[in-house]
């Protein structure tokens, strides 16, 4: 049946969504490539059927309404392919666009700068549309936002300073407003703001 | 996206603990920041530091006068007591006394919430964790009230959910921090409820 | 509804019965029998997203005819037959929704809307408000954590699409609300 | 308006030792039952403010943030940016982290002068830093919230650019609408590339709302929300004030609404919490009577 294919697309993108719902981060299964492009092939079959329908119709004049049916079902069937195709799509944009806003981003985008994208589970395409939005992240925290830091944390700030203890040996680590030596279980009192990248990267953690 | 999905529909906890915060309550600074003008002459050219703030008002913390009250936005008072600065005033609601009176009502009045201020979950449980000593009563007993009292109102707003519908609901007195806590539950009900209403609401425009 | 809402593209997905008001060759695919016409009042499962435009076009009035039909005629799915309706009504609560459908109040609202069902929508109203109830009872007192869905007993397996998510949110709600509540 | 930079730095540099007559008047501690600390906040700024000229102190600036951030966060459409309060805020950021660098540096050299006052300067220096990072906080939330809308309405944006009463630049930043056009413009590239391109051409369109699914998708005008009734001016001004409000029969003031889809009346008193659709309650959250909570 018609839809059928991309059907399992869908699916493919329900459980997508859900796996990102129950885990509270993002997460990107491996791009469908094949039942993408299963899915364009039925629809160039469609079409052919339409423009074959429509020519029949020229031809000998069958009974308007039966043809007008046939031709209604193959409209509909490519408009529901096309739907599925696009919300699948736009599913992981949507994910693409999280990640890039949040420390995913700068990882994948980091791996992808250094030729480790190759087996990545990301389609060539959306490669290049996670760094082109990367870019205007980027371009939208200079400017008149320089100093807000719009990829900051959207946590409200409770204190300014806090308490930290060191997971990982990192040696010094040269922030903006200072130089952190970075001992394993070490623990220090610093500026929120200053170690937040740090807490986001693992490097430490809040007491 | 650019904001997570679990803040795109509601706040956090932590969101509504910040707009609170901003609120004014009264403190006993152990400090004397004002000077008199001469003072300030006299020490021209060593200034003295002066507060100056984008969010709070400044003129009280550069009033402030040991042991006498002034009052200062929560986070302000919060800061100063964690530095050993100020004893922080309780809210008058904020004793064993008056929370009893509370319960009372809550109990006699299935029907209504007492007017409690629409931050009094927040500032309790803040206060009860950076205050303590200087509430009147034992911090554990009045945790104790403030707890009954949650679970009151949580049984009456549970009881009043029956009355969920399509077109609107009425909720005075219920405070920030409860309805934070309920708006994902009551909103994605209702708004179901709309739309199912609204499925045959064309018929009734026609009658 | 958005365009690109997975749910409703999969609600969509869901097949309603039929019944063909004029033969058509070459769709005997769309009854599993392909390369072969479909016949006039033979009934066929369709996907909701081509019966519900079906159902509601058909050939253009011809002059002498006074009133055409649609191609398709839709059926009382299983899902809203009276049996169905009389156990909703008789205890919402312990009704398995997700095995008549997962999309069940989607579907419902679409039915509603097709055939202006005011009583319908009257049951579900009825329905959606208990069941809440206890979705919420149930997304207040799991253990903020424990995996919710797999010591949740028989009821948050009876869920639908819809009940599921205000289910997760509000979850979710009680639980942060829970450790705001336990810090320091 | 262009936005005066002098008269906020006067603003911020305003003699402050004089003593505050706020403060002495108020004596709010001593009502039994809490009363409304955003009310008593707004009172005290309503004060403040005419004691100053014309220019909104940083407080006030901040408060009307407060409420634009948390109107927007509960709001099913993007509202409108509020271009000279953002305009201040941005500029008045850039000052005050000036300002602390200034003061933090000034900090370090006393302390090798004269450690005593180096002790007593640390802790305004440490309020100052979490006053502006609470600052920093609400912008960004503010932005980003924002972005997000920009982009959940991108396709309806575009469209409403021609016939909508506001126009876009009004209701973006430039930011915004730059970041409207970039973002659309790689999104449609990345659909273009993977799908729409590979299909006959009456099928490429992705703003098309003539198929059975419109493409378009708007904000839900009549989505539930949160309400609270404040009246004129988020309560800044005296009920009476406001020919829009009246008095029922209890002498209880209320804006009457009515909820077009169901034909309703509703009377929504000054200082009610209610759940009820934005559609019903969008003129009084931008008229600043009610704010979404």
């Amino acid at each position: 049946m018609y839809g059928d294919l991309v059907n399992k697309l869908v699916l493919e993108a329900k459980r997508a969504q859900q796996l990102n719902e129950s885990s509270k981060s993002e997460h990107l299964p491996m791009y469908q490539d094949d039942l993408v492009r299963n899915t364009l092939r039925e629809i160039e079959q469609l079409k052919r059927d339409a423009e074959l329908l429509k020519s029949q119709q020229e031809l000998n004049q069958v009974e308007d309404k039966v043809a007008r049916c046939q031709h209604f079902v193959t409209l509909l069937c490519m408009e529901r392919n096309k739907r599925g195709l696009l919300a699948y799509q736009k599913l992981r944009s949507d994910t693409l666009d999280a990640m890039a806003w949040n420390k995913h981003g700068l990882d994948s985008v980091t791996a992808l700068a250094a030729g480790e994208g190759a087996d990545a589970s990301l389609s060539h395409q959306e490669e290049e549309y996670l760094k082109d939005y990367t870019q205007i992240i980027a371009d939208m925290k200079s400017g008149e936002f320089t100093d807000i830091d719009l990829s900051g944390s959207l946590t409200p700030p409770s204190d300014v300073f806090i308490d930290v203890r060191v997971l990982k040996d990192a040696g010094e680590i040269q922030t903006e407003y200072g130089v952190f030596n970075l001992i394993k279980d070490s623990q220090f009192f610093a500026r929120q703001a200053d170690v937040e990248r740090l807490i986001q990267q693992g490097f430490l953690q809040r007491l | 996206m650019s904001l997570p999905k679990t803040l795109q529909q509601t706040f956090s906890p932590e969101e509504i603990q910040f707009i609170v915060e901003n609120e004014p309550i009264r403190i006993f600074p152990r400090i004397t920041v004002r000077s008199t003008v001469r003072q300030r002459r006299q020490r021209s050219s060593q200034q003295q530091m002066r507060w100056r703030l984008v969010t709070a008002e400044e003129t009280p913390l550069n009033n402030m006068v040991a042991t006498q009250t002034t009052e200062v936005a929560l986070w302000l008072a919060l800061l100063l007591k964690q530095q050993g600065k100020c004893s922080i005033v309780p809210p008058v609601w904020l004793t064993l006394k008056q929370l009893q009176m509370y319960i009372d009502y809550e109990l006699k009045n299935p029907g209504r919430f007492s007017d409690l201020p629409m931050s009094w979950l927040v500032v309790a449980q803040l206060l009860f964790n950076r205050a303590a000593d200087d509430l009147q009563d034992p911090v554990h007993l009045l945790r104790g009230k403030i707890q009954d009292l949650r679970e009151i109102r949580q049984g009456k707003i549970f009881q009043g959910l029956k009355q969920l519908n399509e077109s609107h609901l009425q909720l005075d007195n219920l405070s920030i921090l409860e309805i934070n806590e309920l708006r994902p539950f009551v909103l994605g009900v209702m708004n179901k409820l709309k739309d199912l209403h609204a499925s045959v609401a064309d018929e009734e425009e026609g009658a | 509804m958005s365009y690109y809402d997975i749910d409703d593209i999969l609600a969509d997905s869901t097949k309603v019965p039929c019944k063909f008001n004029c033969s058509v060759p070459g769709l005997g695919y769309l009854e599993g029998n392909a390369g072969h016409p479909i016949k006039k009042d033979s009934k066929a499962e369709l996907p909701l997203w081509l019966a519900r435009i079906l159902a509601i076009i058909g050939a253009e009035t011809v002059e002498n005819e006074e009133e055409e039909l649609p191609f398709v005629e839709l059926m009382v799915p299983d899902l809203f037959s009276s049996r169905v309706l009389n156990a909703i009504k008789s205890s919402p609560t312990s009704l398995d929704v997700h095995s008549l459908s997962a999309h069940f109040y989607e579907l419902a609202i679409k039915w509603a809307t097709l055939f202006s069902d005011r009583r319908l929508v009257n049951v579900l109203n009825t329905m959606m408000i208990e069941r809440a109830q206890e979705v919420n009872n149930h997304a207040l007192s799991i253990p903020a954590d424990s995996a919710p869905a797999l010591q949740s007993g028989t009821f948050l397996l009876t869920l639908d699409e819809f009940e599921k998510r205000i289910f997760r949110d509000s979850h979710t709600s009680y639980k942060d609300m829970k450790s705001w509540m336990l810090r320091k | 308006m262009d936005i005066d930079i002098d008269d906020i730095l006067a603003e911020l540099d305003r003699d402050t030792t004089a003593v505050d007559q706020t403060l002495t008047s108020q004596g709010n501690d001593t009502t039994v039952v809490g009363s409304d600390a955003v009310g008593d906040l707004v009172a005290k700024q309503q004060a403040a403010a005419a004691q100053t000229a014309a220019p909104p102190s940083p407080v006030q600036d901040f408060n009307d943030l407060l409420v634009a951030w948390r109107n927007e966060r509960m709001c099913p459409e993007i509202l409108a940016y509020p271009h000279l309060l953002m305009a201040r805020t941005l500029r008045r950021v850039q000052q005050q982290m000036e300002h602390i660098e200034c003061v933090s540096m000034g900090f370090y050299e006393d302390e090798t002068r004269d450690a005593a006052s180096a002790v007593a300067n640390k802790l305004p220096l440490l309020c100052m830093e979490a006053d502006l990072e609470r600052l920093k906080f609400v912008v960004r939330s503010y932005i980003r919230c924002r972005l997000s809308k920009v982009d959940k309405f991108s396709l309806y944006l575009r469209q409403l650019d021609t016939q909508q009463p506001v126009p876009l630049t009004e209701l973006l930043s430039s930011k915004e609408l730059e970041y409207h056009e970039r973002h659309f413009t790689i999104l449609l590239k990345l659909l273009n590339s993977t799908i729409l391109k590979h299909m006959p051409p009456e099928l490429q369109a992705i703003d098309d709302n003539e198929g059975s699914v419109p493409m378009v998708e708007g904000p839900d005008l009549a989505s539930f929300v949160f309400v609270r009734v404040t009246g004129p001016d988020l309560g800044r001004s005296a009920p009476d004030t406001d020919p829009t409000l009246e008095i029922n029969d209890e002498g209880v003031r209320f804006y009457p609404v009515y909820i077009q889809e169901l034909r309703e009346e509703v009377e929504l008193t000054v200082d009610g919490i209610y759940v009820m659709r934005y559609n019903v309650v969008q003129e009084l959250v931008q008229a600043r009577k009610a704010i979404l909570i």
